[in-house]
């Protein structure tokens, strides 16, 4: 629901003000923020906002995962499911954890892990982290596109409450498999874009380090996403990223989150489901032309919510 | 050429095809109606690359194209049904709003009028022009094929050369049915992409039609001359019953002394008790 | 539901009577003939009952399983949803389709094919013949186990009308995957068991040249399985068995199943449901002890439907 | 050995345990009682193969087995359950009719109590000597875990040496939780049918629980002596709310002043509004 600037502006309390000037330097230091190597990860987030957590693995298909964390936790006295995209921090851990790109088994082991919040009536909170999906030969032949879009569905047909929040980087389809939520939020240094900034400078500059170009012409900040209509809110972070202090980190997380499962939890599920169609229905941007004169543009502004 | 469905007569080669010209194909070339010609691309992102972006969709309809894909209301021989193709001339067939808007309009206008929906993809997939904006038209046609899934409206995907990235990771791979053009790539990732970051060459049959098919990804490959009858009987298969309950009791009725009289010299072991109600019709239980 | 002799003779109409006589020799000549090349198998079948067919392939997962046909296809005038399996008729055949042996992915593709039956709002026909779930080291890698476990589980959810068919060999858990419907029909010379005989005859004999004594110790014919309210129907076929008229045999099949999607699709789904999952509670035979004196045996009769 | 629950002091190694001594673990030996005990096997085919089926179940029983599955009341540390465990020793832990109809008891009984179900799986299969019954209960048992889905019970399907056919291929692999005992076997086919069908030799770690997690079968291996601290923490996971709605609103309140100012002091970038709206313990938007 690409919106007009006004149209932001009118919205209220939201942490980032919607028109920070966003040059390319301040862009790409937003995207080294998001991919700082000490910033939280799920597993950082996980011992801090849940009381207890059992990590569930496999899709129950072909395999584990590991670029994909999943579980069940305590969260304020209720159950939920956790599913995260899981980077790694050192040299070992990202080689096991494939960098956060996840095959179609990671996918389906969260889409297996949602199945049980269903049967508990469990809400799914997902923290959203990674370069994209893998590009593998392997994982095509397993049906990555499949994966990816079956993922997507899921998180459409869950009844129970949804939260997904882009805690890094939110890159490409691997990020919108588990983005489709109820209420989708960003922490103030992550980025959501379709493509990572190395992956667009290859493709439309061809030239890969043409990155910082990418980056600057993606947008792919929170202050926009949050303006396109794209997240409905953006979280703070600790002061200088949230690299800097995890527990305070998380402890702005947990607020957001909390206050979004309270609101949530008051919604009957089949209306919850409903207002989440709704909510991706109305994302995008384009014209639409006078039907008797194709040519003349009658509606500049891109089309979103009241 | 035109009538031969841009195939090659000789080798078979499936050529790209224009979105207009998929719908003329899908109608046997019989006029159909194109429904909303008037989403046109916007620049949220003021977007610019090598070129900019609204200079890249200007060329695009200097071309005669609308948009990465066509929709329309059309019959495929005696089926009724909403048809959508995507151009790849148009940007790559690249997925931006307008894509979405359009397959998310086609899906409701299936449902409403409960006919089935066809799509023909050809993509590289999300159009990076928008952004994050085309990212989110993956969950928006997502939305679409659901709300067919409520409505109980069959749809059938058709995977052209090529169909990649966010195309085939969303709609795309949600088909009821699932056909692919011979030859057609079927991918999420690219194959240089793929290359350069695991470094392996890949098969020559890689991500191919004919190997998704042994992947188990699509429900069979189909030569487009073949397509209209294939999709016909499907639509014809998956169409709503005649008259819903009557048939069953009346062809019991019908059949009941031919075929009762049938059956009972073909199975002379069974109990007399069961022949007798053979015989007179009135079924075996 | 194994029931009392009494209880089955109560039944009236059924085309076989339950107490056929069934010695060693007969029972090994209902074997054979279940699994006599020339028997009608699901190809030989479809064509005959529907007046059109549209195969269905692939679980979207990993591969295509030829040893399970599914497709769509018209029934009546109705939309069905029908999955076989199919042994193969000639040597070339039967290697392409394992012998009618499937790995998880053609209970994976069953699966899939009966989402869409649920949409549709389609019965699904399953139609059984395989000697079991093929055993090999990958099928066991990718979930066999758990592929056959929640194709029951499938088959117990789906709300639209079912009926199964077991139209030749129907062994082990590779055909109770396929077996849980509302109808559960055998033909008359087709065989349901916990195990092929030479199977059986390998494990509790230790000689799998036993395989006669094994057949006549499991009594794997409709007949009994009639009397133990494993079905619900026997379909007579032709004089000699189906091999030798599969016109004759289609058109047996077809009037039962007509019949049974008849009175099936009068009861509302969610009822068609509960009475199916009442029907699989209800199987199985048990004696129950006095509680104060587990000792003494109160009632030797086998539980079952009133 | 009792106390170390049946492991291997200096290699680890776990040996196999008796349904009711399960129980006992489960309970941490305390006081259990047993459901269902007075439900025992009939013999509905009269088999016989190399020995009568009633002859083999009398020796078992008079082991003092009641059944191949011992079902009873307990609770997990704090946490209250149905537990049902497979017991190996009677018939090798073969499900037929009374495993069926007890662990389908148990299902109703953990839906009706609303607390969760604990099964502990050993078992070599369905029960040839009944024949299709045996196969029967396969689809019996699935109903019972399927009344667990309804009432939105958890189940824990535990899998100890050997966890194969049937029993893995209906229940035991329908865990909403999934654990798997170090070294279990956990297949559909045996090892030795498998090598004779396919003539390959199969790895040294077929089908083992380590092997099975990494196939993304189970969810863990658990160390038997580690197994109650895992059950109990799962089922305190998924228990339901201690009340419903009241502590979310409590928790905001009360946390209020303090959270508010820490996370104040952290964000010294966010807005002035917000950083008021904080202060004064309202949330943030
Ligand atoms: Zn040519
Ligand atoms: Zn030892």
């Amino acid at each position: 629901m690409s919106t007009s600037a006004g149209d932001a502006m009118r919205r209220i309390g939201n942490a980032i003000t919607p028109h920070e000037p966003q040059s390319t330097d301040q862009i790409w230091e937003i995207v080294q923020l998001a991919r700082h190597q000490d910033r939280p990860y799920p597993l950082d987030y996980i011992p801090r906002l849940l009381s207890d957590f059992e990590e569930l693995r496999g899709d129950r298909l072909y395999r584990d995962d590991p670029a994909i964390v999943a579980g069940i936790g305590r969260y304020h006295d209720m159950p939920v499911v956790v599913i995260g995209q899981q980077k790694g921090r050192d040299t070992q851990e990202r080689t096991y954890r494939n960098f956060g790109m996840s095959g179609p088994e990671g996918y389906r082991k969260a889409m297996r892990v949602m199945a049980l919040a269903e049967k508990i009536g469990a809400p799914v909170i997902t923290l959203i982290d990674t370069p994209g999906a893998f590009p593998g030969a392997d994982a095509e032949q397993r049906g990555q596109g499949g994966a990816i879009a079956t993922s997507i569905r899921t998180m459409l047909r869950l009844s129970v409450p949804t939260v997904a929040i882009v805690v890094g980087e939110g890159s490409s389809g691997g990020a919108i498999a588990l983005g489709v939520a109820d209420r989708v939020m960003m922490l103030q240094n992550s980025t959501y874009s379709v493509i990572s900034p190395e992956g667009g400078s290859a493709i439309l500059w061809r030239d890969a380090a043409k990155s910082q170009l990418a980056a600057a012409a993606f947008q792919p900040t929170a202050a926009n996403c949050y303006r396109w209509g794209v997240v409905d809110s953006v979280i703070p972070e600790p002061d200088g990223g949230a690299h800097r202090d995890h527990d305070a980190a998380a402890e702005l997380l947990d607020r957001y989150l909390l206050r979004a499962l309270t609101e949530l939890r008051e919604i009957p599920g089949s209306e919850r489901r409903r207002q989440r169609h709704v909510r991706f229905r109305r994302i995008g941007s384009y014209r639409e032309l006078a039907l008797a004169d194709t040519s003349a543009v009658v509606s500049g502004q891109t089309k979103g919510p009241p | 050429m035109r009538r031969n469905f841009r195939v090659c007569t000789s080798c078979g080669h499936h050529f790209k095809v224009s979105g207009k010209e998929r719908l003329d194909q899908l109608a046997n070339f019989e006029s159909w109606n194109e429904l909303w010609p008037e989403l046109r691309a916007a620049d949220p992102l003021q977007f610019t690359d090598l070129e900019p972006y609204t200079k890249r969709v200007e060329k695009a309809e200097a071309k005669g194209l609308t948009e990465a894909l066509v929709a329309g209301d059309l019959s495929v021989g005696r089926q009724p049904c909403v048809a959508a193709a995507m151009d790849f001339g148009f940007l790559g067939g690249s997925m931006g709003s307008v894509v979405g808007e359009k397959l998310l309009r086609a899906c409701d206008r299936a449902a409403e009028r409960r006919v089935p929906l066809i799509v023909i993809s050809a993509s590289g997939g999300a159009r990076m022009q928008e952004g994050v904006l085309a990212l989110m038209q993956m969950s928006k046609t997502v939305v679409g094929f659901e709300a067919l899934h409520e409505a109980a409206v069959p749809v059938i995907s058709v995977l052209a050369h090529p169909t990649t990235g966010g195309v085939w990771a969303s709609f795309a791979a949600l088909g009821d049915v699932t056909y692919a053009e011979p030859g057609a790539l079927v991918s999420f990732s690219g194959p240089r992409v793929i290359e350069q970051t695991t470094r392996e060459k890949l098969a020559p049959d890689f991500g191919l039609a004919e190997t998704q098919l042994r992947n188990g990804q699509v429900d069979d490959v189909v030569d487009r001359r073949e397509l209209n009858e294939r999709l016909e009987r499907v639509m014809r298969i998956l169409s709503r019953e005649s008259s819903p309950e009557p048939p069953l009791a009346m062809q019991w009725a019908q059949q009941g002394a031919s075929r009762a009289q049938r059956a009972a010299r073909a199975v002379p072991r069974m109990s007399r008790r069961i022949r007798e109600r053979l015989r007179r019709g009135e079924g075996p239980q």
